[in-house]
């Protein structure tokens, strides 16, 4: 072997004293924009004495007032409960839509990158077919053969999204493979399931939850452009998205039917966006 | 010497490229064979590519011989091995960087180890873990810290916690202080030193700093290209080094007090690449003695208790 | 809005005799005529495309309103007393002894490839339309006998009083005898007919142009060298498309977005001959329980949706048939009123109580999301709990064939000025579809055929609205208006209360 | 000997700290022509960020504080800027042979990019000059090598790539950052005989940074011996590896395992060098040493000059242990 | 394996690549519910004419008939016809193709310039205010709805200035260039955040390498590090992000059409979806398909010249 090249140098990292280390800004800054939609999709719509669905068109297209802080929209519904609403549709679909594809691609990846040969073939050879196939095409017609609706997005968008999953895990493993201290573990007459579950994955797992932050992400913006296209979640249920869509007609009198939702949609991405980076930050401490 | 632990013809080769049916192979060891004896410590020394670390990973079970065996007190000792085989023999690594489980704490990682092989009953686990820590000089309150908080030195005396935990008989050192500065390494030889010393245990310790190798090992094999070019006690090798390839070594290394010119050569040229199959002794390229005969027939290991592999050894044939 | 249903089924059509309504205004109007420009291409843009231009299978109303700019008729719909005006036909005489009409043609009467319109085609036409006009056939099957009388008249015998038959008149599109020696089908594919325009150039899906017919009777018109039709199916891209100045003519105008379009731009026409319709399918359960049908009915609040949705764009209901068009009455055994209460307590007496239902819509012609989702409310108010089936309208209408649906929300328009071709439409199309009460309303529909007087007339529609008030057959929801888009300098644009428009009097002063 | 280089009182700093907080330094440093100076220390004495505040090519978060850099030009002391001194005066070579060359150009161009920066001849003339400079550096058949990708040539071939692009910079002073570490040791030897015949053969200046004593030992005249940013002692080296005066000096000789003594343990220094975010206000080695007393621990002790021609920074300099 | 021997081995890989996505395409047609026929028939449904349909789109010959068949058509160019408007679907592609081809390229034009240049610069003065509120507006872009940010971009130039057309596609050239900028803004607020987070790190990473040190050493100047050297690498982190990011810019463009109106594949894909189109539905896939491998496999080929290393592989 050649000498070693690299010293264990310059600053050597002397002993910590605390284990836990702090959280960076970035995270509790993306974890406050979380816990307030949270508390606003729980609390509000009961502080607000309007129902989201029930539709009262005498009183419609109302600006802001005392009774309805944001007006009323297209239908005479209270504007603001329905905002509030959607967080209800919006963020756990999203979450689901993503959780269930972590669950299958990181499996995937984790086998296909550490037991390799037949196993990473198939893998990567269905990743990349789902991966050729135009994404939206694919959810739509899904979401179109099973009616549309929360259950068949999540369906449709796990079909797609566990590809992003596969393809990092597996380049994780595939990295981790390789160092010592897997090979130590082998060396100790530990079984290969063993040292994939407790020793490569929890190494590999810290850049899969930051993948997933970006990818809620990415599913609220998935949801509701199917929305706004008429193929995802269904009238009356508030959503973004859609509501968004139904704003559009109104866009020069009352603009804000179509701007406050896209609002919600993009703090809450900022939000998480935070909670990923900030992660990356606090894993590399 | 009684053949306690040996190795016959051992080879080693990797497919690197081409074609299934004419692969371009990488040699990695070709047909070495030695004998360490129980209780030594055996030295095995060498430049990049000289396929030492193999011969390590080889001997611990993590890589499958293509030819030749391992043996044990006669008994074979391949990839697959029972669980006793397998505790029978333990490594520890090069980079303490890599070398541990940077998301496992200490604690959870020796206790893993003494709970898979039951090698104390389970409310014991605790008590052997500190037993550990205190055997390789570490605070015990270093068990309840992951391996980013600790220095190279320190994590290095964890993989060594870690092979003692499976209770080895032979203990496998692939470059253990390469990584470390001269102050810590020293801490680290002597720890593994007085463990070989007092648990009467064997060591086979592969390096390319041949000072550290004369300090601590009883015999030394110097290796080149997957071949063993000289093998004796260390301090014949290094006092009399009779393969050139020895001599040039030790005329490399850099010493405290200058040595008198004309000792030793310098070598010419580089290493070939280890792709390529020389015919007949693959130093001839850069061997100042090379003669006609090296071009045609690779030499072997010969003479009585310092072998050297070589058709002009200093010294003549028969020391 | 009308609908093409499958062979056997009548069809709503444009009354063809808009032209007619012409010649009648110039008493009125007077000096509109005098300045008409000539020339200049009219781009207009629709939401759908027509299906084919083969008159004896309407498709939808887009067939209804482009085939009698390519085909002309013998008389037109006109708003006079009679309801009907001169088309081909320049006068006729009725025999009340012989029950037979005598058509006197126009002399001047041509094809669009020039050659002469003679008594032999008129013959021809009727009789392929008695055959083959899968939706019309019913208003004209009271004639017996036709027959050429020289090459100028025609003359026509029924079976007796039959107030249907002139009405049927007005879907009997004038072709050349044998369809000039072609195939049906090649002749379709590019007929040579002798309306006002002549079909130049169509890309299905996208795009259709009509060019003058240099041969049209009616010399001196159509004022215009073609009309440039746009597919163009979003209410905001139709109306963003107008306002960026491509589009002359712009056919239903979203009520939402009457304030974007300037009032001088907007052409409203309202009583429109058109009721939005909540129409159940009565085979099946729910809604072959009349308690359930009364819960339909009763939930809907149509004064809130009249003065929300179309503030004074629109007519009280009246009930399935369309006010504005002759001899049709409201019923007398109760009106269409909205009862919350009762509704959910029929609906919970129902054997189905919450029951789960699919709102099939399409987004056309005044039935919006806004609308859609409003009705949807309100049902789920009285304890219905309702799924949205949102889709093209061929697509609903495949599922409706296939008896595959619950209820389903659209605008029926007639083109008739008289009552006579939606009582007709409503006998032979909705009915079987629906699960109606068909021999009672067969029954009327005779009687309103062979009444000898107005107030006879008005006595079977009478009962025909009675039956349909008490058996909640289908649920009548409000009449809104229809608007046009017109673009500054586009003159002469004409409508009727069925809010077809004939585009041989329009002239462009640009 | 003429002097060449001349830095007094260097010092670097961390960037965006609030209270200054400088890893290395203050310290002094002299470099006459034809002379190999030595700078050993462990990980973390600053030897190699000494370097690098020289060209003032610092790593990112790293800044040159304080300190004069002065050069000989033409017989007078001159104070350039960094910049200037760059590619021209001084040349470096880094530790790691791969990572010092673009990995997406061919060795020819790389070098021809250089000839062409400082001589400002044609492409052509450029490709040759390369070729010129790869034969003086002892690549063997030159013309093909210089079509090669980086990654296709040994360690090497790559560092020795690394002096011939110092080399086409005709600079007076070659910084040599722990050149042979990564190599073999044989082909370290071959690579320190290049160096030392370059020196002879330009009369070039080097400064040798490097954590091995007995490496130091053989081709450097002078050393300065680092510990945690200070340079602890200094002098000829003979004189330094004949009678260390510093206990750090001595500890690291007594830890060092040499080829030749066979027998005899070890000794480690205990503890681990100090985190520059708390460097103590005295002698920073006080912490591991076993002479250390309280004077120690209060004041920094600064370099003196011994009567053995050598400078050492400790109160209690010579004394046995 | 030289460079031949690489691309060669790529392009053979496709071919598998594509009969899956044929096959795919041809499933979508069984995914929905009930007989594909009578959904398609829908008018005139009589039972003869739901047996035409069925014979037009081969529905009773066994899948892998149906299989060959369309992949012959296929390779004719011939991929059925609508079953609303009775076109060939190849002629609605190439009307569709031209408001589809002009966004994704002056959107992904724009995307590469916006997000190369940002980067650098973020990159270059890391942690300076500039840097942060780069990452700020990245962050903020990631999160934004395509469509939400394509009404706001009319609601607050379009119909104030009256600049652009809020839809449609214009006539003319000039036509098509006025109405496109909007959108192919939408374009690039949607995709770039994603690249432009990717190169910043890429950059940062770049800037440390020690080649970049020792260049400096030579006596290069910033400028000739950035341009000599480091275009090279940028240009390969590019292509790759372009090659990841080909999916999301379908979506994205097909949202874009919907939201401006462009008459292009994407919205003609909705509206054959809305009208259970399928051989459009199958047809526009299956370009888009060939569109996505075509660049994945262009990706790969220009790695490949500019990465020697990899060319080995």
């Amino acid at each position: 072997m050649t000498r070693a090249a690299e010293h264990s140098h310059a600053l050597a990292p002397a002993p910590r004293r605390k284990q836990r280390r702090p959280l960076t800004p970035k995270l509790k800054a993306g974890l406050c924009i979380l816990g307030i939609y949270v508390l606003m999709g729980v609390f509000g719509p009961m502080l607000l004495p309007f129902d989201p669905d029930k539709s009262d068109i005498l009183s419609r297209l109302q600006a802001p007032s005392a009774q309805h802080w944001l007006g009323t929209d297209q239908l005479g519904r209270d504007f603001l409960i329905r905002l509030l609403f959607a967080i209800r549709i919006d963020l756990p679909v999203a979450f689901a839509a993503s959780f269930v594809p972590m669950i299958i691609g990181t499996a995937l990846g984790a086998i296909a990158g550490y037991y390799g040969r037949l196993t990473d073939t198939i893998v990567s050879r269905a990743a990349d077919l789902v991966q050729a196939f135009p994404v939206y095409v694919f959810l739509l017609v899904l979401v179109f053969a099973m009616g549309s609706g929360a259950t068949s997005f999540i369906i449709a968008a796990s079909a797609i999204a566990w590809v992003g999953y596969a393809r990092l895990t597996r380049g994780e493993v595939l990295r981790l493979r390789e160092m010592e201290f897997v090979a130590a573990a082998r060396v100790t007459g530990l079984p290969e399931s063993r040292i994939l579950l407790t020793h490569v994955l929890p190494n590999a797992l810290p850049q899969t939850v930051i993948y997933f932050m970006s990818d809620v992400v990415m599913m609220v913006l998935v949801l509701s452009s199917l929305s706004f296209l008429g193929v995802g979640i269904q009238p009356p249920t508030a959503e973004w998205g859609r509501m968004i869509a139904e704003g559009q007609p109104f866009l020069r009198s009352h603009w804000w039917l179509a701007a406050a939702p896209g609002l919600m949609v993009m703090v809450f991405g900022i939000g998480l966006s935070m909670i990923g980076d900030g992660l990356d930050e606090w894993y590399q401490k | 010497m009684n053949a306690w632990l040996k190795v016959e013809n051992l080879s080693v080769d990797f497919p690197v490229g081409g074609t299934r049916r004419a692969p371009v192979l990488l040699r990695a060891l070709r047909s070495v064979s030695l004998e360490v004896p129980k209780g030594t410590v055996f030295g095995v020394v060498g430049e990049s590519g000289c396929g030492k670390s193999t011969l390590a990973r080889v001997l611990s079970g993590l890589t499958a011989p293509t030819g030749g065996e391992v043996s044990l007190e006669g008994v074979p000792l391949g990839m697959h091995r029972s669980s006793i085989q397998r505790r029978r023999v333990q490594m520890v690594f090069q980079d303490p960087g890599s070398s541990l489980n940077p998301a496992m704490t200490v604690r959870t990682m020796l206790s893993q180890l003494l709970r898979f092989h039951q090698i104390v009953p389970k409310d014991r686990i605790e008590d052997r873990c500190r037993e550990l820590m205190t055997q390789v000089n570490m605070p015990t309150d270093a068990l309840d810290r992951k391996p980013g908080n600790l220095s190279g030195g320190q994590r290095q005396r964890i993989a060594i916690a870690r092979a003692l935990a499976l209770e080895p008989e032979i203990l496998i050192a692939d470059e253990p202080t390469a990584a470390l500065d001269v102050s810590v390494q020293a801490s680290v030889l002597n720890l593994l030193q007085g463990l070989i010393r007092d648990l009467g245990m064997t060591m086979i310790f592969i390096s390319h700093d041949m000072a550290v190798v004369r300090r601590i090992c009883d015999h030394v094999a110097v290796m080149y290209l997957g071949r063993i070019v000289e093998i004796g006690k260390t301090e014949h090798v290094f006092t009399d080094p009779r393969h050139p390839y020895t001599n040039a070594l030790m005329a490399a290394v850099p010493r405290l007090n200058p040595v008198p010119a004309g000792e030793y050569q310098m070598l010419k040229a580089e290493q070939p690449s280890p792709l390529a199959n020389i015919s007949g002794c693959a130093f001839r390229g850069r061997c100042p003695k090379a003669g006609s005969i090296c071009a045609t027939q690779n030499p072997d290991l010969a003479g009585k208790n310092q072998l050297v592999a070589c058709h002009f050894p200093k010294g003549g044939t028969d020391a | 809005m009308n609908f093409n249903l499958n062979p056997g089924m009548t069809r709503r059509g444009l009354l063809s005799t808009l032209s007619a309504a012409l010649i009648a205004l110039p008493m009125l109007g007077g000096d509109v005529a005098a300045q008409a420009k000539s020339g200049g291409t009219l781009t207009v843009a629709r939401p759908a495309d027509v299906s084919s231009m083969n008159v004896y299978n309407h498709a939808t109303i887009e067939d209804e309103i482009v085939h009698p700019m390519v085909f002309d008729t013998l008389v037109y719909g006109a708003n006079n007393a009679e309801g009907y005006g001169p088309g081909l036909a320049e006068s006729w005489t009725f025999d009340a002894a012989a029950n037979a009409y005598t058509f006197k043609l126009r002399d001047n009467a041509k094809f669009a490839d020039g050659s002469a319109l003679t008594a032999a085609d008129v013959v021809f036409s009727i009789n392929e339309s008695k055959e083959k006009s899968a939706n019309y056939k019913g208003l004209i099957a009271g004639v017996t006998g036709v027959e050429a009388v020289g090459d100028h008249s025609v003359k026509v015998t029924l079976a007796g009083v039959d107030n249907l038959f002139l009405a049927g008149l007005t879907w009997v599109y004038i072709v050349p005898n044998n369809y000039g020696g072609m195939s049906a089908d090649d002749f379709f594919a590019k007929p040579n007919a002798s309306g006002p325009f002549t079909m130049a150039e169509w890309t299905p899906g996208s795009s259709m142009t009509l060019a003058k017919n240099p041969n049209y009777w009616n010399t001196g018109k159509p004022y215009l060298d073609a009309v440039e039709m746009k597919i163009i199916s979003g209410d905001n891209e139709r109306l963003a498309a107008f306002q960026s100045g491509g589009i002359d003519l712009y056919e239903n105008v979203r009520f939402d977005f009457m304030g974007q379009v300037p009032a001088s731009n907007q052409h409203i026409v309202n009583p429109t001959a058109r009721t939005m319709l909540l129409y159940s399918n009565n085979y099946k359960p729910p809604f072959d329980n009349i308690e359930v049908r009364k819960a339909l009915s009763m939930a809907i609040n149509r004064d809130a949706i009249q003065k929300a949705l179309w503030p004074n764009l629109s007519v009280p209901v009246q009930g399935l048939l369309m006010p504005g068009t002759a001899d049709t009455v409201p019923a007398t055994n109760g009106t269409w009123d909205y009862d919350p209460e009762a509704a959910k307590a029929a609906l919970a007496g129902s054997p189905t109580p919450n029951a789960k239902i699919r709102l099939a819509a399409a987004y056309l012609r005044g039935v919006d999301e806004v609308l859609v989702q409003t009705i949807q409310s309100q049902l789920q108010e009285a304890g219905f709990e309702v799924e949205l089936n949102i889709s093209d309208f061929n697509t609903i209408l495949g599922q409706v064939l296939n008896n595959d649906f619950d209820v389903w929300l659209l605008g029926n328009t007639t083109f008739g000025t008289t009552a006579a071709e939606m009582f007709n439409f409503y006998a032979s199309a909705f009915g079987p579809l629906g699960g109606w009460d068909l021999p009672k309303i067969g029954a009327d529909l005779a009687e309103y055929r062979t009444a000898t007087d107005k107030a006879g007339r008005e006595e079977a529609v009478r009962k025909f609205e009675n039956l349909m008030r008490e058996t909640y057959a289908a649920s009548p929801v409000g009449h809104p208006a229809t608007v046009f888009g017109v673009a500054d300098g586009v003159k002469g644009l004409e409508t009727m209360v069925t809010s077809a428009y004939r585009l041989d009097q329009v002239w462009l002063d640009r | 000997m003429s002097g060449l280089l001349d830095i007094t009182n260097l010092r670097i700093d961390l960037g965006q700290a609030r209270t200054p907080v400088s890893p290395v330094g203050p310290l002094d440093l002299t470099l006459d022509v034809g002379e190999c100076l030595g700078i050993v220390g462990e990980s973390g004495s600053g030897k190699s960020l000494t370097l690098k505040a020289i060209l003032d090519v610092l790593p990112e978060g790293l800044v040159r504080g304080a300190g004069t850099l002065r050069v000989m030009e033409q017989g007078k002391w001159v104070e350039p800027a960094a910049k200037d001194l760059r590619g021209r005066k001084i040349g470096l070579i880094s530790q790691e042979p791969g990572a010092a060359l673009d990995p997406l150009m061919r060795v020819g161009d790389l070098i021809g990019e250089i000839v062409r920066l400082h001589s400002g001849c044609s492409r052509a003339e450029s490709k040759t000059r390369a070729i010129d400079l790869l034969r003086q550096v002892g690549v063997p058949d030159p013309e093909k090598r210089a079509t090669f990708w980086p990654h296709e040539l040994s360690g090497g071939l790559k560092q020795r790539i690394v002096i011939s692009m110092a080399l086409a910079c005709k600079s007076e002073i070659l910084l040599c950052d722990e050149p042979t570490t990564a190599l073999d040791v044989t082909i370290q030897a071959q690579i320190v005989d290049l160096l030392r015949d370059l020196q002879k053969q330009h009369g070039l200046g080097i400064i040798f940074v490097t954590h091995d004593l007995a490496l130091i030992r053989q081709i450097a005249d002078r050393i300065c011996i680092m510990y945690a940013g200070l340079i602890v002692e200094t002098g000829p080296s003979a004189e330094i590896f004949k009678a260390p005066q510093h206990p750090y000096t001595r500890a690291l000789l007594a830890a060092l395992p040499d080829i030749e003594a066979s027998s005899g343990n070890l000794q480690p220094i205990e503890g681990t060098p100090p985190n520059p975010t708390d460097f103590s206000v005295g002698c920073r080695f006080a912490a591991r040493c076993a002479l250390a007393t309280e004077a120690c621990r209060a004041a920094r002790p600064l370099l003196e000059k011994t009567e053995r021609g050598t400078m050492v920074a400790c109160f209690h300099a010579g004394v046995a242990p | 394996m030289s460079r031949a021997g690489y691309i060669a081995k790529r392009l053979l890989q496709t071919v598998p690549l594509m009969a899956g996505i044929l096959l795919m395409v041809l499933l979508l047609l069984h995914a929905i519910p009930g007989d594909p026929a009578r959904a398609i028939g829908g008018i005139n449904a009589s039972e003869e004419t739901v047996q035409k349909i069925r014979e037009d789109l081969g529905l009773n010959k066994s899948l892998p008939v149906q299989y060959i068949t369309y992949i012959g058509n296929a390779l004719q160019g011939d991929l059925g016809q609508s079953t609303r408007s009775g076109r060939s679907v190849t002629s609605i592609i190439a009307d569709r193709l031209a408001p589809t081809i002009w966004l994704l390229l002056t959107g992904m034009v724009l995307s590469i310039i916006v997000s190369s240049v940002v980067s650098a610069i973020s990159a270059r003065n890391k942690d300076t205010w500039l840097d942060y509120s780069f990452v700020a507006l990245t962050i903020g872009g990631i999160s934004i709805p395509t469509f939400w940010a394509g009404l706001m971009l009319i609601l607050l130039i379009a119909l104030p200035t009256g600049l652009f057309p809020i839809s449609g596609f214009g006539q003319g050239f000039s036509g098509h260039v006025n109405s496109i900028v909007l959108p192919a803004t939408t374009f690039a607020i949607a995709i770039s955040p994603v690249m432009i987070r990717a190169l910043r790190t890429k950059f940062i990473a770049l800037y440390r390498q020690d080649f970049v040190m020792m260049s400096r050493a030579a006596g290069l100047g910033e400028g000739a590090i950035l341009f000599r050297h480091l275009t090279r690498h940028a240009a390969l982190i590019l292509i790759t992000m372009i090659s990841v990011q080909v999916g999301p810019m379908i979506f994205v463009s097909v949202v874009i059409e919907k939201t401006f109106a462009l008459p292009g594949l994407g919205q003609a894909l909705v509206n054959a979806v809305s009208q259970r189109d399928f051989p459009v539905i199958q047809g526009i896939t299956l370009v888009t398909a060939l569109f996505v491998t075509f660049v994945h496999l262009t990706g790969d080929i220009l790695t490949s010249f500019l990465n020697p290393k990899m060319s080995l592989k």
